[in-house]
């Protein structure tokens, strides 16, 4: 139902999540790339703010350079013309648990208000409403991942007050456990959504709205989760796509429209 | 010497009803062709194994050769559900499957494990998740070191039978693969019996030239069949492309057990071998999938007399 | 951004006194250009890790720039003894040598447990040894599972500086090596700062045109150095041969303190750079070590755009 | 001093270790092979007794085909035309630890009467008189390869009573034990010497003498070694080598003579 509640004359909702995440990897040096938007985002970044972005791929793929936009993240664009291609053992190893990757996506069928994420069942373990996917490498991404980026639509369903269950850890609550724990990723710094931008308190853990997108009010996105959210000091608004961004989105990213329309 | 065999051959010989069973290959070189000679040669009562259990999984389960899947991600990747195994698993239809669920690392080490005959194999992962909770393999270990760092580890996972696919092996089983590796030779030296199925089988001396491109050497091998396109609908690098249409249309033919077994009985029950399958699609689709050629160029290992 | 240096710029800025320094290549590849400008820039206290210590080690251990030394197999491989490392062992001559001693194994899974950020690794060996009765990090462990398997652990081994030979990187410090494969990769993503060292750079492109063949990324690399037959009297896969000559020379250099000064003031000490070494050598000689082509063949990774 | 004790008008005491050794690869699919005499054994055992013999270096290289006799097992020569060369960390993780590996050959600098070998030390670990190289390898070879073979001249200093340091396990002294202990090598089958062949009893685990090489007299076997040897009933001569395999290792293996004469 939030499927295009920001749109505005001219950009999608998704538009508008991706450029507001690509904006998030200015000046980062390699991440972790998911499949469908996160994938559009870190191109449209190493085009504009992040030019010498790697793209490292769980599939074992380091510092890829697609010649079209793959639909999964084991796409044979991926690995032609690569800097290295590895072993699974090894990316996780030596990469990923070892502490070289500086930013990973992380999709969520349910968040909460500290970042823990669901991607395993909606009810319960053993009977579920709805079998999701399940980890894949998320769990041991947000572990390690030097900085957990967000982007996900929300609403009451996925913005819960008490996951079905966690899969991935988050912010525990408690910042002194959370430094206590003795790994980088320890929660998300920021989640993009179709209706607004957050970070996360460095008191409390808590996601707090930072931004909302142009045309989004603050009402529209209390009702669009299941808890109170923290709002920052002078809420501001989301720059909207620029021009360019869009024209980087439509013409070279998603020509089909398949991610972004 | 040779063990080339036919898949029936390979098949019949090599994978017996019960067996654990991981068909590997993470997106790439998913050997599709031996999961419908599985399903063709109706095994039955079969542990699956596999970090992404696939459309190949969601055949194979749809076909009731399984009763149980180990398993890390579980989804048509970059479409959606794999939904002849959520019927299994959310509605028992037609029957219930066990699963064992694990993080793509923690699947990874399982093999590592098995593949290095080790009883257990540490990590650091599944800190606050709740995996650990309904997984009691996975369990909590200190380090005996002063640091006393708390880490997790999981048990050997070690199949009956692996089947993985390469580009080429010589008749001896000497595989070699480039691209996406995924966790395929982990995979094969953890299991009992190995099958490798390849694009073409190649003399020796192919093999011999570039050594360090052998990703399975013959020694771990039992059987080698050539299956030219047997990874279709995945891919096999250099030699074609992914058929993301195919992937996309598996999404309508599986949300009802009607069409997924009127699938079956046209691509799988109703042709003879991977042989047929490749004659039904017709040599346009194949040309289709057909990449431009991107060349590797040659390193030069020096002669040594 | 480019990392490329000089050997001079990259053990002065990356070298410290104190370290724990691993120049790792099994045999093949042993980086003795750079070796060489640690004994000339008169580096001290450090502590070498390597499987197999070789002439390296006994020319900078001759040198005085270790107090310790952590290895699996010291030797002179195919010739006999390391002298200088004796003198240091077995009658603290000039001073005592402090040593660290596992088997083979035991040094590889160290190193894959410092590149993979794991607290130790286990391993089935040691096992009625009286390695474990010198050695208190080689710990016994049991499997937590229901077969209780005794396995001993390994600490990880994180060097402050590795230093590894590879027959080709870019500018970035992607690392191509063929051949002999030793524990280089393990070493360098275990260590702290990282020095590639290359018989030749080449153009990114090169890299890409076969990732396969990347061992070491350049995201773990902090210097790249283009030093030509940097391994002498060591060997690079396919540029030149081992020096075998050389190694049985050694066994005579090295049985004397005063002949083993003499030959590092000759070779060492006496000279600027490995430049200066290969020209001392004369072409001839090089020429002699060069050996008839046998190239890799070619693979298709194919273009998908 | 046992230099060329078997030495007959012919042959050197090398080549009969060379030539018994070879005989025992009969067969044999794979073996982990060391430098010097065992690499001659080995080459001379694929030309004769095991045609389909492939040669495995710890140094990561399965399948080599020598076109040169290599000084190291790091030899260049052993890379180009093999089968596979892997990191050290998967040839004695997924084949040597995994039990992939057939048979394998030992050197010892001491060995006792269950097949114990030291290579670490003559003297106190701490102030030794002689300092050896140490294990390389050979712990978990003798763990791990399923025939453990060792060759090695003898006399009063390697054939001892006592090990002054156990590097490599053999025999317990207690089959019981040895069934227990899980692992597939569990002490050496066979030991061949300048002097003679030894196997191991089945019952005691101890070294039994099987046969003495041309000239040797038992007499001449005792007064070599630091313990009174257990004897096989029906003490068997070895056969001398053959004119092939002089032929073999003279013309083929070792023109230079610089590990036979």
């Amino acid at each position: 139902m939030s499927a295009d509640a920001a749109t505005e004359p001219g950009y999608s909702a998704s538009e508008m999540m991706i450029a507001a995440s690509a904006r998030g990897l200015a000046g980062v040096r390699n991440c972790f790339v998911g499949v469908g938007l996160p994938n559009i985002v870190c191109n449209l970044a190493q085009r504009t703010v992040a030019p010498g972005l790697q793209l490292v791929y769980e599939s074992g793929v380091f510092g890829a350079r697609p010649e079209r936009l793959p639909l999964s993240i084991g796409d044979p664009t991926l690995a032609t013309g690569s800097t290295a291609v590895t072993s699974m053992f090894e990316l996780f190893a030596y990469y990923l648990q070892a502490g070289l990757i500086d930013v990973a996506f992380l999709g969520a069928a349910q968040i909460d208000r500290f970042g823990n994420i669901n991607t395993t069942v909606i009810g319960e373990y053993a009977t579920p409403k709805v079998r999701l996917p399940g980890s894949g490498g998320a769990c041991e991404i947000a572990i390690h991942a030097r900085r957990i980026l967000v982007i996900m639509r929300q609403g009451q369903r996925s913005f819960v007050d008490r996951l079905d269950f966690r899969t991935s850890p988050g912010h525990s609550g408690d910042p002194a456990h959370d430094a206590a724990r003795g790994w980088w990723g320890s929660g998300p710094t920021s989640v993009v959504t179709d209706l607004g931008t957050y970070g996360f308190d460095e008191a409390t853990g808590e996601m707090t709205l930072a931004t909302t997108h142009p045309g989004v009010t603050l009402e529209r996105v209390r009702e669009s989760m299941g808890w109170e959210p923290a709002v920052a000091p002078g809420l501001g608004e989301t720059p909207p796509p620029t021009t360019e961004e869009l024209r980087l989105i439509r013409e070279e990213l998603d020509p089909g429209g398949a991610y972004t329309r | 010497m040779s063990k080339v065999a036919t898949m029936q051959e390979a098949v019949r010989d090599l994978v017996r009803d019960g067996d654990t069973v991981a068909i590997e290959g993470f997106t790439h070189l998913i050997c599709f062709a031996a999961g419908h000679e599985i399903i063709r040669q109706r095994k039955r009562d079969l542990t699956l194994a596999r970090m992404t259990p696939d459309v190949i999984y969601d055949q194979m389960i749809g076909a009731g050769v399984a009763r149980k899947l180990i398993f890390s991600w579980l989804g048509n990747p970059g479409v959606g559900s794999l939904h002849a195994v959520r019927r299994r698993i959310e509605d028992a239809d037609p029957e219930p499957l066990e699963i064992e669920e694990y993080s793509h690392f923690g699947m990874v080490c399982r093999y590592v494990a098995g593949a290095s005959n080790l009883p257990f194999f540490p990590i650091r992962s599944y800190y606050e998740s709740d995996i650990p909770s309904v997984n009691p393999n996975i369990v909590p270990m200190t380090s005996p070191y002063a640091d006393g760092t708390e880490v997790y580890v999981v048990p050997p996972l070690r199949p009956d039978v692996a089947i993985v696919h390469a580009q080429r092996a010589d008749v001896n089983g000497d595989a070699q693969i480039w691209g996406l590796l995924g966790c395929q030779k982990e995979a094969a030296f953890a299991a009992e019996r190995v099958i490798v199925v390849v694009e073409e089988i190649v003399d020796e001396a192919v093999i011999r030239r570039d050594p360090n491109r052998t990703v399975i050497p013959g020694v771990a091998v039992d059987a080698v069949v050539a299956e030219p396109f047997g990874c279709h609908p995945s891919f096999a690098q250099g030699y074609y492309d992914r058929d993301n249409a195919f992937y996309l249309d598996w999404d309508r033919i599986a949300r009802e057990p009607a069409s997924l077994d009127a699938w079956l009985e046209e691509w799988v029950y109703g042709l003879e071998s991977h042989r047929d399958y490749v004659e039904k699609w017709g040599a346009a689709h194949w040309d289709a999938l057909r990449p431009a050629p991107a060349l590797s160029g040659e390193v030069d290992y020096g002669r040594y007399a």
